[in-house]
């Protein structure tokens, strides 16, 4: 589904944030990608969105190598990929409804449908009382929640979450995560950046573990460290 | 593309009315912008009304002489009559002249006491098709060896005149306007761009998110042609106004004839702001969508 | 307020430089709104000039009897010189009388040559101290029963229409110059506004972390009045500009000479704008000083 | 040093984010904050540092009732609470470096202060490499490390810290936890809302817990539940 060969992304200021990195994931794998803070784990995500593009090396998504995407293809690129970002990066002039009704206007899906699958997926992340709420309305957990929702909302190929743990309390924490694996059993591919030992811990999946750009670790049912 | 229309309505009226800063703003420029505009194509066609009129006003003098027969008059007045050259004519008999005469020099008494009607010369006033400076001399060296004519006379100097100055207003007025509309131009672009800046933010979202570049201009687009069309409606109001406390206050002054031409109907001016508001509609769209490509390049 | 002129410096030269969209657009803004109130001025002080023209020409013209004696003109003369209300005066004698006429007639040489040196009167022609019409009245009405007078004339139509006119025009020009003042205050703040709200989440954050008011304001205050500076110094650049193409070629026509008064010097345009510049920095820092305000309520 | 005297603070849409809330925290004291995801904890950081203002009740803030601080002194109380904001809330147009500056620009502390007190706290939070970053080019977890070093930087009476190690991988963490603790022994007033047991229940301090808006537990040397 996702395959790296030999990737390199240095950002100016000579900051390699990956270093000559290869890994293949398949269809439905579920795969955790930990390691220190700024050791990395977000440019990945952003090289497999094409969000940046690396220096050297190349990347298939979905049998597609995305360097050589024209650039009018990208959003379809990302419509195959949910992405849970670290800064939510929720549209602020939206509601909570409206913002992750987006993600299924984008691609253009009938009214009704929109209606009832919004509400739904609000109603599994714990926001059914918030739809009418802006984001800067919400705690910071909320957001990363509509964060969630909003990845989830229109069934992508794969998966991107990027810390989509990090402002929750451990219950609710528990909570996504059973989502997420409802979501990769029904095909889902899904790699998720996390600090979250127990977490890790508990689930023993696949990890890759990255150090100041370079993968050091890549282990299947592994744990945090 | 996949748009919805549904969706682009919902999106551009929220734009509009949650930013209301940026939708005041924008209106107000282009409001400004447009009357700017408006200003300048009004005074435009003031000034070709003027130039018209002083090109009307040309006219060739033909004296005739004291002592020509009736005979000489018949004839002259058959030759303007063929002449293809002459557009009008009138002849201005020795009461006519007379009665010219004493008005002029109402306010030389002892002048107008010593003139007697025997003094005072008829002539043809004749109206030549062409007003410019060499139709006019033409007619005028024809009409000179006419028997009976004494001379021709013709503001020769103020035609020439009038000609170089009708052709430098209208180049001044077309200049005018083509600052006015840069000026125009400029001024909703600056706005469209300072507000796309303003939500740069949320257009890189919408692209993250997997909007398509026309899925997130288009809405953007419809927005800067509905504040480009309030904008104008409210410019046509500001035009009405001014014209009403302007241009017709000049015009009807009685002193400064050369207003005179600067009386516009009110119709007039919505006529002419339509194409106008329609101008700005088309640069609002053509604006924002420019603006947000600079942010599409996520 | 602890402000300090290094941090309020770097502040303001860092705004100006990292986002270069704002600065633009303010800088356009401002050099477009100058410009526009900078030439509502130019237009009004060539409106003042031509308006003070119209007021020197005002006459009033004594025409001496044929008859009159010797003493009698005399007499004329010193009353004229005693009189207050008259500022100016020249005798025009018969030879003097009898050129005019003669270019009078230029284009009726019938009349031109009937005319003899006797038959046109002298007359004095009178520059009255106050060239308004009640004035000139009473002038006319003293020297009317002075012996050795035939007639005294004055345009008192002419004289009266005048005056109504420079007073319309002024009216005009005031009410020009407002408009644009408005104008350019509007588009001013507009654009303010607008800049704020993109940096809106900026000032919030600086209120946050203990910034009072004024330290937020000053650096901001500042880059309004330099982003005006720039704008101003770019709009004596058009005014410049627009006198030379504009208002000087419309001067030097021959022809219309209304616009005579319209040949500003360049320094007089360079002096006319400083005052400009400066009310436009001054706008800058206290739009800038509003605006910001808005979003200082955390 | 802050003490709560039956404070309400309701938002639009009848949503309670702290009913009758009191307790007194005294100065010198370690106090974390707990409690699930939208229970209240950022509000009552925004209600001590004056971003928002009770329906009821009273808040003390050194001795002093907030509640009646004119606007113009508002500042003069941010500047003895340092905050680290959930969303870090960094100035995006500056650097690191000026980032950290700010806080102590807006005290008024001259130039050569600044040059060797930023550096200092940089390196202490692990990023004296990305002083001349700007927030985009960082990571999340450096971007909250700024976060903290900017609260910290002008020593101040109080600390407000809304789950600083959120974003950070778990060996961060405890160099931060470590910093708290020495900044606490120095008599810093310290308020750490978290979701992080294991941070909790290492360090053994006092634990007051949130559940929907209410407080449900207040508890000397206490762990996350
Ligand atoms: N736009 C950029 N310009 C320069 N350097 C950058 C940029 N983006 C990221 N970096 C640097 O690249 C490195 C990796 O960043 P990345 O965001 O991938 O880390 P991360 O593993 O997600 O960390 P965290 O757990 O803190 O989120 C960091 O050192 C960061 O400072
Ligand atoms: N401005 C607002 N308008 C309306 N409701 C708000 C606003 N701010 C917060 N809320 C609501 O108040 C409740 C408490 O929010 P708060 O941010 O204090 O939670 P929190 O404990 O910090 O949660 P988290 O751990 O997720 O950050 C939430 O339900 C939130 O939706
Ligand atoms: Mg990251
Ligand atoms: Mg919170």
């Amino acid at each position: 589904m996702i395959r790296l060969e030999n990737v390199t992304k240095v950002y100016k200021g000579d900051v390699v944030a990956l270093r000559d990195g290869s890994f293949e994931i398949n269809k439905g794998e579920f795969v955790f990608l930990v390691g220190p803070s700024g050791s990395g784990k977000s440019t990945l995500f952003r090289l497999m969105n094409r969000e940046e593009r690396p220096q050297a090396g190349r990347i298939f998504v979905a049998g597609k190598d995305i360097g050589e995407l024209s650039s009018w293809k990208i959003p379809y690129l990302r419509r195959n990929i949910g992405s849970v970002y670290q800064d939510y990066k929720l549209l602020l002039n939206k509601s909570v409804y409206e913002n992750v009704a987006f993600a299924l206007e984008v691609i253009g899906r009938p009214r009704h449908v929109i209606k009832t699958q919004v509400p739904a997926i609000l109603e599994l992340v714990g926001l059914a009382k918030k739809q009418r709420n802006y984001p800067n309305e919400l705690s910071g957990g909320e957001q990363q929640r509509v964060s969630i929702a909003r990845a989830f909302v229109n069934r992508p190929l794969i998966l991107l979450a990027d810390e989509p743990t990090g402002n929750l309390d451990p219950a609710t924490s528990v909570g996504i995560m059973r989502l997420l694996d409802r979501i990769n059993r029904t095909g889902t591919t899904v790699v998720m950046a996390t600090h979250d030992r127990s977490i890790v811990d508990t689930m023993r999946r696949r990890v890759i573990e990255l150090d100041r750009g370079t993968i050091i670790r890549d282990q299947a049912r592994g744990v945090y460290e | 593309m996949a748009l919805n229309l549904n969706y682009v309505a919902r999106e551009t009226g929220q734009n509009l009315i949650r930013n209301p800063t940026l939708t005041v703003a924008s209106v107000i420029t282009v409001a400004i912008a447009l009357t700017l505009a408006g200003v300048a194509l009004l005074v435009g066609e003031g000034v070709d009304k003027l130039a018209g009129k002083f090109r009307d006003d040309v006219q060739i003098i033909i004296f005739v002489s004291p002592d020509a027969t009736d005979e000489q008059v018949s004839a002259i007045e058959a030759s303007l009559e063929e002449n293809p050259e002459v557009a009008d004519f009138s002849y201005v008999d020795r009461d006519a002249a007379f009665a010219e005469a004493q008005e002029l020099f109402e306010d030389q008494p002892t002048m107008a006491d010593l003139l007697r009607p025997e003094d005072v010369p008829t002539s043809f006033r004749v109206k030549p098709v062409n007003p410019d400076i060499d139709s006019v001399l033409a007619l005028r060296s024809i009409f000179q060896r006419h028997p009976g004519v004494q001379e021709v006379t013709s503001a020769a100097e103020a035609i020439r005149a009038i000609q170089e100055l009708s052709q430098k207003l209208s180049y001044g007025v077309y200049f005018a306007a083509a600052v006015s509309s840069v000026t125009a131009v400029l001024l909703i672009y600056n706005t469209i761009r300072t507000a796309m800046f303003a939500r740069r933010r949320e257009i890189e979202v919408m692209k993250l998110v997997g909007a398509t570049n026309w899925f997130i201009r288009v809405p953007f687009i419809i927005e800067g042609m509905a504040q480009a069309l309030l904008g104008g409606l409210l410019a046509i109001a500001l035009l009405l106004g001014l014209n009403q406390v302007l241009f017709r206050s000049l015009a009807r002054n009685e002193f400064f004839e050369l207003f005179r031409q600067f009386d516009f109907a009110n119709s007039t001016v919505v006529l002419q702001s339509i194409p106008l508001v329609l101008v700005g509609m088309v640069i609002g769209a053509i604006g924002s969508g420019f603006a947000v490509g600079r942010f599409l390049d996520v």
